[in-house]
């Protein structure tokens, strides 16, 4: 595998026509995770496996746009959400270039890793923007649990964004894992970007 | 001998607009084309055969069972369906993998299931590519993937949907052989088809499908040599026929046997 | 029509107004209300936004939008009635549950930032057809390739929702179970969501050469099919919001003063 | 003088050890329409995109000899730069459609604005463009609402607008009903009177017979004959290239029908026709 610098991956036509379909992946994963009823949102797959396709950079686009096009035509909150779905892109790819796409516990590391990640960086923003909650039942339920226990609002609301997202994260990131091991090498030659030509 | 009786078969999404409309028929042992214009009711007809759609009138007798009695999973044993685009299908990372998916969800276990699968492939010819990725496969040949995908579950019927469609000349020679060993195996075959000539070449009986309704039915070298009703159907007559035709032959041809017979006798 | 879209085709003032000018709007009336955490005030700029969704002939179009964030504004006012850290004057009390006077009135403030934030979104996209807010934001410097997958997304969503049937009657016809205990459920994710996934990796490296040769890399500087809209008022229109904005920043840095 | 030179050209596509295309010579002249045959996986897309740039520009890979298109080497030059000499239409008509335009009208113009051509010109050329392909009709309808005879074509006429003098089409029926079929082989002939040169994969050898000037025929790579139809038709090892003959062609062979002149089997219905007469 010849790959350059992570951040020098050229913005190639196959990159740029990813992010499309990881948005709909994440649309996708989304529906069938409520299909079959699972406990979960699963609804970044698509993000997930950009980043380890074409890199942080692509990722990160895939989340963030992921997130703006589902406000203008969904849920305008989501947008909010953008900086988050983002990160998540960014973090994936860069370990991923680091080299912790090894196995199922390197890949459920990543997803641990995402989760607080996400964690974090939501929590400043449910907090500025609704008072530290996340609209989630569970969630919220575990944040008034934590301040009428006289936590600070700030640990509550993480708190509350974290039992959000990690179980979550996690099970996206080792899904996405299985899903990029059994991809054919052809598909993954061409959001490499190498831009090596071998003369014959 | 499996069989499939269709008596007075209606289906519509919303009740302004019927798909299809009054279909009656009997099909045993013999291989059956269906044919006619995009639009005309095959693929939803094959839909409701294979219980993926629930008329909305009539019945479908599958063997003597009636469809409305049994969910799809538990009648995948009885009927196979490989549909027209592989892509819709295939997850696994594996060709062995993907084939023997089918069989382990119908209950055999991994080694009958991988037995089948492998003899399947075997079928079209892709036994050399078991621990191949299907993507790294031409489209052509994740087709065939999706037909072994199917005779690796053994069904008493099997329907096709478009197998030819971006196949060549060996691509089509296989298909045809194995139209040819599931029907010696007393197997009722039935198949979706564009190509005429194939129609005409390698089924016993043809249905001519047009706006939801059976327009003709019967041996296909008597529906082929029916010019006028295929041409209402906007269906062409295949090769042979249309060089009889040039040539200003009577009766009907299907294969280039016929024909040829046909000239030298003249 | 196979578009997402929540685009309402009407004639007002609202939709013959610079696409820009709605998002600058929706930027503005947003951050003013943060920054300025009045109740008053805030109830006020929401009403405003209110008035403009009337005006634009779309406020029906807003209801389903905002029940979608009924569970989150419920939990505001619960959680925050309930539980807000600076809650001292009890309000009142349903059976064991109490309410208090600071948790609500700061509930109420945060419940008025979010439907102003839904209302004005709902003012750009109700009245703004895609393809013309995205053009105007490549002329403004937006890259045409991200413009690109903005208004692809659009599109090939709803194409890819029609491939979910297809997908689940070929799986299903093989003999998978959709239905039964979490495990079987769990187990059928894998053969759904895989064909999405390498399906649609497939034809993104066929859209990839189908955009190739059709110069989506040329570095020329793009032309446009499509000439912009005239619109009139909009600079006058724009350096207000932008002077309300400025206002706004420079009531809260002198309330940090005093 | 030569539109299309390839000399020696051999490719491997990247992690694979085969030479999909081995060392490939021929040329091509202006306005010729081209039927490209082969098995599957005998190279002939392969061969499409190294003619359109897309090897190795795109796929990267390895890469030997010398593809001239129009007086470009394209190994040379960026697949914007050889776009508009070289328009290139594949099997799938849905993933040609870029998705980001609302209609067919639209669609047509993506390229056109992509090379920055001035808004009257584009405006000339769509409507140009639409004529030739017989899509005016549906030119406000959105590409995702066509069937996949229309869309092929506003593929087509997509890449025409461009004015390629070389059209490339890598099985463009394949995925197509016949009434798609017959539409796309309808406006493929209109082309070939626009002096377009035109080169087409296909397997639906008896339709490629009537239409085309000269056939290449491939197997694993290696170019094997070039020829008029009725002469390599009437090749008698068709077979080992997984090839048949055209309905006409086999029944002529078994019926010993020649051209008295040439000897060569008839490859339309309309020269067996002639033969048949000449004998009766």
């Amino acid at each position: 595998m010849s790959k350059t610098s992570i951040w020098t991956f050229k913005l190639s036509t196959a990159a740029i026509a990813l992010i499309p379909a990881a948005i709909g992946i994440n649309y996708l994963g989304k529906l069938f995770a409520g299909l079959l009823k699972l406990p979960l949102w699963l609804d970044s797959i698509g993000t997930v496996l950009a980043s380890m396709l074409a890199g942080p950079i692509i990722g990160a686009l895939s989340g963030i746009i992921n997130n703006i096009i589902y406000g203008i035509t969904v849920d305008p909150i989501s947008t909010v959400y953008a900086v988050t779905s983002g990160a998540i892109g960014l973090v994936v790819g860069i370990m991923a270039y680091k080299g912790w796409l090894k196995n199922v516990k390197t890949a459920i590391v990543i997803g641990l890793v995402v989760g607080i990640v996400a964690a974090i960086i939501s929590t400043p923003l449910n907090i500025t923007f609704w008072g530290g909650q996340t609209g989630n039942i569970w969630g919220d339920a575990f944040y008034a649990f934590l301040v009428s226990h006289n936590f600070p609002v700030w640990l509550a609301s993480f708190g509350d964004s974290f039992v959000v997202d990690v179980p979550d994260k996690i099970a996206t990131v080792i899904i996405s894992y299985f899903i990029f091991r059994g991809l054919p090498n052809n598909f993954n030659t061409i959001f490499r970007g190498s831009d090596k030509i071998e003369e014959l | 001998m499996n069989s499939i009786e269709v008596t007075n078969l209606s289906f519509s999404y919303t009740p302004e607009i019927d798909v299809l409309k009054g279909i009656h028929l009997k099909l045993d042992g013999e291989t059956t084309a269906i044919v006619g214009q995009n639009g005309a009711g095959k693929s939803t007809f094959v839909k409701l055969l294979k219980g993926l759609l629930r008329p909305t009138e009539g019945e479908i007798l599958l063997n003597g069972k009636n469809t409305k009695d049994y969910t799809v999973a538990s009648l995948a044993k009885e009927i196979g369906l490989v549909f027209q685009n592989p892509n819709d299908q295939i997850f696994k990372n594996t060709v062995i993998g993907e084939v023997m998916f089918g069989p382990l969800n119908i209950g055999q276990d991994e080694q009958k299931a991988k037995e089948k699968s492998i003899e399947a492939l075997e079928k079209v010819h892709l036994e050399k590519y078991l621990e191949t990725n299907p993507y790294d496969l031409s489209l052509s040949e994740r087709k065939l993937i999706a037909i072994a995908s199917i005779l690796s579950m053994d069904p008493n019927i099997v329907i096709f949907d478009e197998p030819t469609m971006g196949q060549d000349y060996a691509g089509k020679e296989t298909l045809k052989e194995i139209i040819f060993e599931l029907r010696n195996q007393g197997k009722l075959v039935l198949c979706i088809l564009h190509d005429m000539d194939f129609a005409a070449e390698v089924f016993e009986r043809t249905i001519v499908f047009n706006q939801g309704k059976v327009l003709i039915e019967g041996p296909s070298r008597d529906i082929f040599a029916q010019k006028e009703i295929l041409e209402q159907a906007y269906l062409e007559q295949p090769y042979v026929a249309q060089i009889a035709d040039e040539l200003g032959l009577k009766g009907s041809y299907a294969t280039d046997e016929d024909l040829l017979r046909a000239l030298k006798e003249e | 029509m196979s578009t997402m879209t929540l685009y309402v085709e009407k004639n007002s003032i609202l939709h013959n107004t610079a696409p820009l000018t709605k998002v600058l709007y929706v930027m503005v009336s947003i951050a003013i209300t943060y920054l300025i955490p009045e109740i008053a005030f805030v109830l006020s700029v929401a009403i405003i936004t209110l008035l403009l969704l009337i005006l634009g002939k779309v406020f029906r179009k807003i209801v389903p939008i905002l029940g979608l964030s009924i569970i989150l504004i419920l939990s505001i006012i619960i959680v925050q009635g309930f539980f807000h850290p600076q809650n001292q004057t009890i309000l009142f009390s349903i059976g064991f549950v109490t309410f208090y006077k600071e948790g609500l009135s700061y509930a109420a403030l945060l419940t008025l930032r979010v439907m102003n934030m839904i209302m004005s979104f709902g003012i750009l996209i109700l009245t703004t057809k895609h393809d013309e807010l995205v053009e105007a934001m490549i002329k403004k410097g937006l890259s045409p390739k991200i413009g690109y997958v903005l208004l692809s997304v659009l599109q090939l969503i709803p194409q890819m929702r029609t491939t979910m049937a297809k997908i689940t009657d070929a799986q299903r016809s093989r003999g998978m179970e959709t239905e039964g205990s979490l495990l079987v459920r769990m187990k059928a994710f894998f053969p759904l969501i895989g064909p999405v996934v390498l399906n649609s990796i497939n034809i993104t490296r066929e859209r990839a050469i189908a955009l190739e040769v059709r110069g989506f890399s040329s570095n020329q500087k793009r032309s446009f099919l499509n000439i912009s809209k005239e619109y009139r008022y909009q600079t006058a229109i724009q350096v207000i919001l932008w002077l309300t904005l400025a206002a706004a920043i420079v009531w809260r840095i002198l309330t940090w003063l005093s | 003088m030569a539109i299309i030179k390839v000399e020696n050209v051999k490719y491997k596509y990247p992690d694979t050890d085969k030479l999909v295309l081995n060392d490939m010579t021929f040329d091509v002249e202006q306005g010729e329409f081209i039927g490209l045959i082969g098995k599957n996986t005998a190279g002939k897309s392969t061969l499409c995109f190294a003619l359109a740039g897309l090897v190795p520009h795109f796929f990267k890979g390895a890469y030997g000899g010398k593809v001239l298109v129009n007086g470009l080497e394209v190994r040379q030059h960026e697949i914007g730069e050889i776009s508009p000499h070289v328009g290139l239409v594949f099997e799938n008509p849905f993933s040609q459609m870029t998705g980001s335009k609302y209609t067919v009208y639209e669609e047509i113009a993506f390229g056109l604005e992509n090379m920055g051509i001035d808004r009257e010109i584009i405006v000339n050329r769509i409507e140009e463009s639409l004529e030739l392909l017989d899509i005016t009709e549906i030119k406000d309808k959105n590409p995702f609402d066509l069937s996949g005879g229309q869309m092929q074509r506003v593929a087509i006429a997509s890449v025409i607008a461009l004015k390629p003098s070389i059209l490339i089409l890598d099985e463009p029926t394949s995925q197509l009903d016949p009434q798609g079929t017959e539409e796309v082989f309808k406006v493929i002939e209109n082309l070939t009177k626009e002096g377009i040169t035109i080169i087409m994969a296909e397997h639906k050898i008896d339709k490629m017979a009537g239409y085309t000037d000269r056939i290449l025929l491939i197997h694993e790579g290696k170019l094997i004959d070039f020829d008029t139809p009725a002469k390599l038709f009437s090749r008698e090892d068709l077979q080992d290239y997984g090839i048949i003959a055209p309905a006409v062609t086999r029944i002529s062979q078994s019926l010993g029908i020649q051209n008295k002149e040439n000897g060569l089997y008839p490859v339309t219905l309309k020269e067996l026709s002639r033969e048949m007469g000449d004998k009766r």
